[in-house]
């Protein structure tokens, strides 16, 4: 308890969160630093390549979990539920159109896999073990929220794009859903010797690549809260605070029902708690093309994130370990 | 050298309703067009800059279309159904082609 | 389909100036504009290409401004300021636009 | 401001076939011209996408050329002998340009 | 023998073929995954250099056989030779104008350095030692076939763009021929010492670099089929199944005369029988732009390379050690 | 001394001189090979974020040295005085406008991050101890240069946009400086750790991503040499062969006033003798648009840069051994 809250404190200090506060504080100063869209594309590409195929090899390592399915099923309950919460939460705190609200919900229905990359390396660094599938419990979080969004849109907030096989493909076949599954089956077919094949690259490296990352994800999250005053209001913001908060306990009840592993049990939790800049955004502009973008992506990217990051993810662990009891 | 009078459309609309366009535009018969990347931009919903992005989401493609000026209502009418709801600009010039049997 | 008259200017210029030049559209209230990437030219000052470059020098980008007619000597004005010292061209062409409010 | 009448010509021409039109136009005499690049597009032989593309075959580039009206002839000429035979288009817009003592 | 059966078949389980199925798998079910095209270059930058230096640095360790010069020379013989009969087979086998059998045919004669690279880290994951000059060997066959289309096409097919100098210059001063030799020539220049300044970055991660680029290659291979539905005859089709066969047997007949070892050979196999397609389309489309390229492209990267990566390298493995009685 | 002798002759043939030397003569040679641009410009973001966290580790780890800021100090004077000089000298060696002049300057004044990466690596390959901190001053020493040219612009050669606020956070927030400082301060809060947590990304491969770069460089450079024959006048490559020792030799001279180690010294030395091609030139094409940029560039890049590489290095290495007795 004690050593998780010190190395919980460690976090904060770590080049991981650091690359990230030198991007934020980069763009907030308007300094030219920038990452090359292929660059930053390419980034996560590796991240997801990487994060899937570890964890797909960690199963075969430690035997398929009879909990698999369930937490798959868990996983997708919440992404369909968290949303709804949200609508309401947000439209409390602050008078945002009910569009709008529909579409900051399916964010926080959705993840942060770079949220989710974070806190499994500071899990790892902590010695605590988690359930090697909850990677693909990951990527099975990402789309059903979207459904619900586009539900409370419709029925809340008048017309939306109804949603056709052809945006439905898109939303299932989203490419990070697909790498991060793809790479998945991947780990878990070629296994132990798979990983030992490619390893020096997707592991050794890793936490390294994802300080570059997170370097831009600050940049692009400076830029964004920059180009943003005014859209987000006190409520709005009290919002993105609070429902990382809202969605860790769900999570935490669902780890615990499952009966994860503490890792488990945190990683869901985060996964809850976190709200999607990439998959998520695509598919609103897409569908509900009325929905302000700006107020979506700066609450999730500008507030939220950097919240998990910092002080969300120990957080979360300390409710964990003190509920669990180790 | 021989060129003939067409009608030069410029559809700049969001990267992630490219694939939409494109479809609504050969739905219309129109199967000739160009896409060029944009890399940042300005209007009513802001200033935005494709720099380190990952999502689709934030970026805008321009599309370019040379159509025989008797086929731009079928064009213009594919198009505005998809950026009818959706933020971007359509404009459309006067220009001349070589090859007309191209188009 | 409902056109209105507009005109298209395309600024390009030195990408260093992009934002002095983005700056002072907007200060000449030229909200919209789209920015396009430049791989390479040729002019007075010889050729280039972008290939391989790391540094912002040497490079150019492509500012597209859709604009009433009546919006448009601000605009140049504003633009002319920023180019004046610098190398680029800038050229207005008549187009029409959908949805003229937009403008 | 004082603007003077030009001709925008815009090529969209094969990848390959850059730095035969570059020449050409040079040899013509055409030394200012803007290569932009081109991310996909669709003609009669198909849909086409740079994404993941390693190889320099299978794209575009557009480039643009503002001129004289004195001396499009040389230039259409000098680009046709190299499009001739590939795959592309080129079209031709009035416009008017600012600074033409740079042209 | 067994072992090399057993291997092989572990080989279609290797993440490197299953990131390339991925890839297709994903572009077939139209997901918008995709590599920025600036990525994709990267990464084939990156391969070039790595193979390249290892190669030369391979010969600075092992000394320059004897054979060197005559296995260049075989290759070149060879890129001269295989689109003659690539010609003659394909217009066989299926109608197409002679313009575009000629232009197929410079692709075969050509060589596919990814699938070269796949048997390499094939052999060295069997033990199985090749002469390191082999990837000069490689460089050497990518332009000669170019000479044999133009030739084709001129003779068979009507007029094409006579070769002139500036063509020449373009063909031979490729940028995978130049980056792959003058790779070849540092490695050998600064041998172990330089392999050892550099090896981490070329060796450990180079495995996991090339399921990205073969992830990528799926990709673009999937959506090239895709949107060629029509382009290929069952003819043509059978036409990039039967001359890998034929290139491999060439090169094994090529290999054996040589005197080249058991992975000499192979590797000369596989260079014989894959077909390029990234340098010979460009060159192509200067030259031949009356031929189609959706057909040489679909063939090369659709048809013959997934057939080498997954049957065809481990087949030409077995020819060859049945023959040399290895 | 010998020792010195025989492995700076070494490092003429080790992978990072000869890649350089690769991209140079396949530019020369009018080949197609290129870097994508973001290729570029992500390769040179990892230089330098790993350079400056490495440095900063550096300090963590030896603690900070009193002459840190006296360090400093002398970096940022070196950077304003070295433009007079270079001023004076280009004007006595060829006739060149003064705002070209000036222009030309102020790049030399300021400092080239990978000549100094190349001379570390170069160090720490003899086994020669340098102060962590001086990419700190290396950093310093980037934009004061600028200034001083400004003021040789506006007295010498009539207007030069005179430096609002604005411009001033250009130069000063420039990204390379602000992640070279950043990833410095990074490196040095998270110190031994971090560099533990992520050196199998910024120290392994490190080398081997110089390599890369260092080919990209080569190409850049053959083309703008190619690009601009007649832009040299003899004098002016005078100027850019005698101007890194002048700066040598007053780096020299600052080194040992501050009494920094060997390697200090000849870091500093390579600080004062190289020319910058990033940051310097996009500042001139603002504030000095009458300028040629071609000029200063091809200087820089196509002159100054291959020599210091080449002969300056170790020429620089040797002169401090000499002086300091070592
Ligand atoms: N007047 C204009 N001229 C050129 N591009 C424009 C104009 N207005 C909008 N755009 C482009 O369309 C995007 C969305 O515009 P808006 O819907 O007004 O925010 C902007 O970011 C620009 O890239
Ligand atoms: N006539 C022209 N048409 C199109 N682009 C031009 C023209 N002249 C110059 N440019 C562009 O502007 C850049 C600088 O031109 P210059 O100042 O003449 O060297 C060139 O590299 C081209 O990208
Ligand atoms: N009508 C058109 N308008 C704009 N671009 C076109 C048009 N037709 C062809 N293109 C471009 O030229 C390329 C080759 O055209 P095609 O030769 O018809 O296949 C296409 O992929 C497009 O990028
Ligand atoms: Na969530
Ligand atoms: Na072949
Ligand atoms: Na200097």
């Amino acid at each position: 308890m004690d050593g998780i809250l010190a190395l919980a404190a460690a976090n904060l200090v770590s080049p991981i969160i650091l690359s990230f506060v030198l991007g934020l504080a980069a763009a907030l100063a308007r300094s030219d630093l920038s990452f090359p869209e292929a660059i930053a594309k390419g980034l996560s590409l590796y991240l997801l390549f990487a994060i899937g195929f570890k964890g797909g090899a960690g199963v075969a390592a430690h035997g398929v979990d009879a909990r698999l399915v369930a937490a798959l099923l868990a996983g997708v309950v919440l992404s369909l539920l968290l949303p709804f919460i949200a609508f309401v939460l947000l439209r409390s705190l602050s008078k945002v159109s009910a569009i709008d609200a529909a579409a900051v919900a399916g964010h926080y229905g959705s993840i942060s896999i770079v949220t989710f990359v974070a806190a499994s390396s500071l899990l790892t660094g902590l010695g605590i073990a988690a359930e090697s599938y909850m990677v693909a419990v990951a990527a099975a979080m990402e789309a059903p929220a979207i459904l619900s969004a586009l539900w409370l849109a419709t029925k809340r907030g008048g017309k939306a794009e109804q949603v056709g096989g052809e945006l439905w493909r898109e939303i299932l076949l989203n490419g990070s859903i697909v790498l991060l599954l793809g790479a998945f089956a991947i780990g878990w077919v070629t296994g132990e010797k798979g990983l030992a094949e490619i390893g020096s690259f997707i592991v050794e490296p890793f936490k390294g690549v994802l300080c570059l990352f997170l370097l831009d994800m600050g940049l692009v999250a400076g830029r964004g809260l920059r180009g943003s005053r005014g859209v987000l209001s006190p409520g709005a913001v009290a919002f993105g605070l609070l429902m990382p908060l809202v969605g860790a306990v769900l999570g935490l009840a669902g780890g615990l029902a499952l009966g994860l592993s503490l890792g488990g049990v945190v990683l869901l939790m985060v996964l809850a708690a976190s709200a999607s800049y990439i998959a998520v955004p695509a598919a609103m502009r897409v569908a509900l093309p009325e929905a302000n973008p700006a107020l979506s992506l700066t609450l999730a990217l500008g507030v939220t994130f950097p919240f998990n990051l910092t002080f969300g993810i120990p957080l979360y662990m300390m409710l964990a370990a003190a509920v669990t009891g180790s | 050298m021989k060129m003939h009078n067409a009608k030069r459309v410029e559809i700049i609309i969001e990267a992630v309703m490219e694939r939409q366009l494109t479809n609504a535009l050969n739905g219309a018969g129109v199967t000739g067009y160009t896409v060029l990347p944009v890399s940042g931009g300005s209007g009513r919903s802001g200033q935005w800059s494709r720099e380190g992005q990952v999502g689709r989401a934030g970026g805008m493609v321009a599309v370019i279309c040379l159509i025989r000026p008797e086929r731009l209502d079928d064009l213009l009418e594919a198009a505005f159904a998809v950026v009818e709801r959706h933020i971007g600009v359509v404009s459309v010039s006067d220009t001349q082609v070589l090859r007309a049997e191209r188009f």
